[in-house]
């Protein structure tokens, strides 16, 4: 990190200084403050309307939503037209942005430095000299212009269609709750593997196999917890033996027990007792109002 | 003011997936929230202009919802026979998830599937009955939890949630073996234990 | 008879967990169905019911919702326990593309958005049924076409993609001349090349 000459204004000064947390507070840089920072002798400007905490870049960049998005801030930020850009500079400074991000070590997803490669090519297009008879070739700088534009076209009505009242945000469907019915010609047949087979495959792509293995053991105890959770829908306290239905033998007797630790553990039940060595008694967690 | 109440109820209660309680009208009022006797009341008002609506006011244990009327189920049921939706592959995801992972809460599914779920799939789910709310984490928001329900065994012909297929990545089972000594159990009661019945 | 009839439409608005159309409801009279213009009237005299209550009749893409009067929105917010999901940026410029510019692949979105767009994005998005491919384009490696969905348009409470807001105009480009100072465009020519496309 030093040997990228970084210096990122009052706050890397702030930090040097330790001042009490109360003080960093009062600072409070939000809107008002400018921060500089020195990349590689190049001096560049963060946006003023966002605060920058060291190695937490990654927070800027998740505020934009790809290197287009990031380069039309960059040109909002000067007031300027999509069309008045100078690309030079704006490169430029995409460029330093995207050097001291990689100074603090801030994965950059590979799109923005796509970008980069793209405008610095960009750059070079222009330094050349123009061939006389090529008149019809488009100005490199209008690519870039035409890319901004035609994106930020989506930008805005992505935006508009945010604001669209929509189902479950703005407005609910409204719903009763249905009478006793069979239908005759069943859904479609299901076959049991593939419920196992959706599950795997989520967990696969979940990468947390590991974590989520599940026997049938498991099973046993997460239908009891859905049953002890359901009956307490009803009764607010149940009697810890009542729970237990001894024609259900050892492993009946194991399994209440495993599913009322797991309840417990998730903080889904009680466990309490109004007098020593009085009757136990199991019960939801109050409703907070 | 009554009148707006009227309104306001019969909005919860056709937007709620559950029964709602006087106490939650109650609560969904910031400021000055009406009574419990102007609650009651609007509800008897609610009650009596359901006459010639397709639904009707029930009272259930734990509140207040509007049903569709019984009378009027065949036709429900034709509406649901006439589009017999596949499953999509949502669905059945989700369906598993709740199954082999019960009690489960809509957002923990959402962190496994690493997609947001629309409600009108969970509203599909309950719908047919397969999954039901039994009861509430206790985190804030208090977010709903679900689990299988009978019809959904039904469906599947199974009797026992453990007799759904092992997970295809399932170690070795015979682990199990070695924490539970079942050898120990005698068959018969074995077969006592198909019927856990808990209510 | 009529009378019956709205009871029956009611009912099966409020079972269906989706939009109803005029067809749907043709479809559950095993016998005797009522015609067409009875279910619109039909349908016509449970929309003016609906004054004074907390729920109207919207018209969305495949057909008819009744759904909570949206100024009670903020009372049946209270009772949800979890809040709705925010899209992402990236979901919504990537669904915005595809609702303007269907159909469209999704190399062509990367390349407007200037962003990979993940396979779970994707996945989202058709999961929730907004959006459904409807072919491949005739180039190497033959990419899906992806479309929205009449239920895209329903969510958003629309009955067609031309509802959507208008797309913001692209200026020309050709009076674009780098050499020379912007000030020597008539600024009347930009407001012509306003040409809103839905396509």
């Amino acid at each position: 990190m030093q040997n990228q000459y970084l210096r990122i204004g009052k706050m890397v000064d702030t930090k040097a200084t330790n001042p009490p947390i109360e003080e960093e507070k009062n600072i409070n840089p939000r809107q008002e403050e400018m921060f500089l920072a020195t990349v590689q002798g190049k001096e560049t400007t963060l946006p003023e309307d966002l605060y920058v905490p060291p190695n937490a870049l990654e927070v800027l960049l998740d505020s934009f939503a790809g290197p287009l998005d990031f380069l039309l801030y960059l040109i909002r930020r000067q007031n300027l037209d999509v069309l008045d850009i100078n690309v030079a500079k704006i490169t430029e400074q995409y460029t330093a942005y995207i050097d001291l991000m990689d100074g603090l070590q801030v994965e950059l997803a590979g799109d923005y430095l796509v970008m980069a490669a793209y405008l610095a090519e960009l750059k070079s297009r222009m330094l050349l000299p123009r061939p006389e008879e090529q008149v019809e070739e488009e100005d490199p700088r209008a690519e870039l212009i035409k890319r901004l534009q035609e994106y930020e076209r989506f930008k805005e009505a992505a935006h508009k269609i945010d604001q669209i009242p929509r189902l479950d945000r703005d407005f609910f469907a409204a719903q009763a709750k249905l009478p006793e019915f069979s239908i005759e010609t069943p859904l479609t047949e299901v076959p049991l593997e593939e419920l196992s087979f959706a599950l795997a495959e989520v967990m696969r792509r979940a990468e947390q196999s590991q974590a989520h293995l599940i026997n049938l053991e498991e099973l046993s105890t997460r239908e009891r917890m859905s049953q002890i959770l359901e009956r307490m829908r009803n009764e607010t306290f149940i009697e810890f033996t009542s729970l237990f239905n001894s024609k259900e033998g050892k492993i009946g007797v194991v399994v209440t027990f495993l599913a009322i630790l797991e309840l417990l553990k998730d903080s889904l039940i009680e466990i309490v007792q109004s007098e020593e060595f009085g009757p136990i008694h199991i019960k939801g967690i109050e409703e907070v109002h | 003011m009554e009148y707006k109440l009227n309104e306001i109820i019969e909005a919860l209660l056709l937007s709620a997936s559950r029964p709602v309680s006087v106490e939650d009208i109650e609560k969904v009022f910031p400021e000055n929230p009406p009574s419990r006797e102007e609650i009651r009341e609007s509800l008897r008002s609610i009650e009596e202009n359901c006459i010639n609506r397709g639904v009707e006011l029930k009272r259930v244990s734990s509140g207040y919802r509007l049903q569709v009327r019984q009378s009027l189920s065949e036709y429900v049921a034709k509406l649901w026979e006439e589009r017999p939706q596949r499953l999509s592959k949502a669905t059945l995801e989700t369906l598993s998830l709740i199954a082999y992972k019960q009690p489960i809460t809509r957002g923990e599914i959402e962190e496994i599937r690493g997609v947001t779920i629309g409600t009108q799939l969970m509203r599909g789910l309950m719908d047919r009955g397969w999954i039901k709310i039994v009861g509430q984490r206790d985190v804030p928001g208090r977010p709903s939890l679900y689990s299988t329900t009978k019809e959904f065994l039904d469906y599947f012909g199974l009797q026992h949630l453990r007799e759904l297929p092992e997970l295809p990545s399932l170690p070795d089972l015979k682990s199990l073996d070695m924490e539970l000594p079942i050898e120990d159990i005698d068959p018969k009661e074995e077969v006592d234990q198909a019927t856990p019945s808990l209510n």
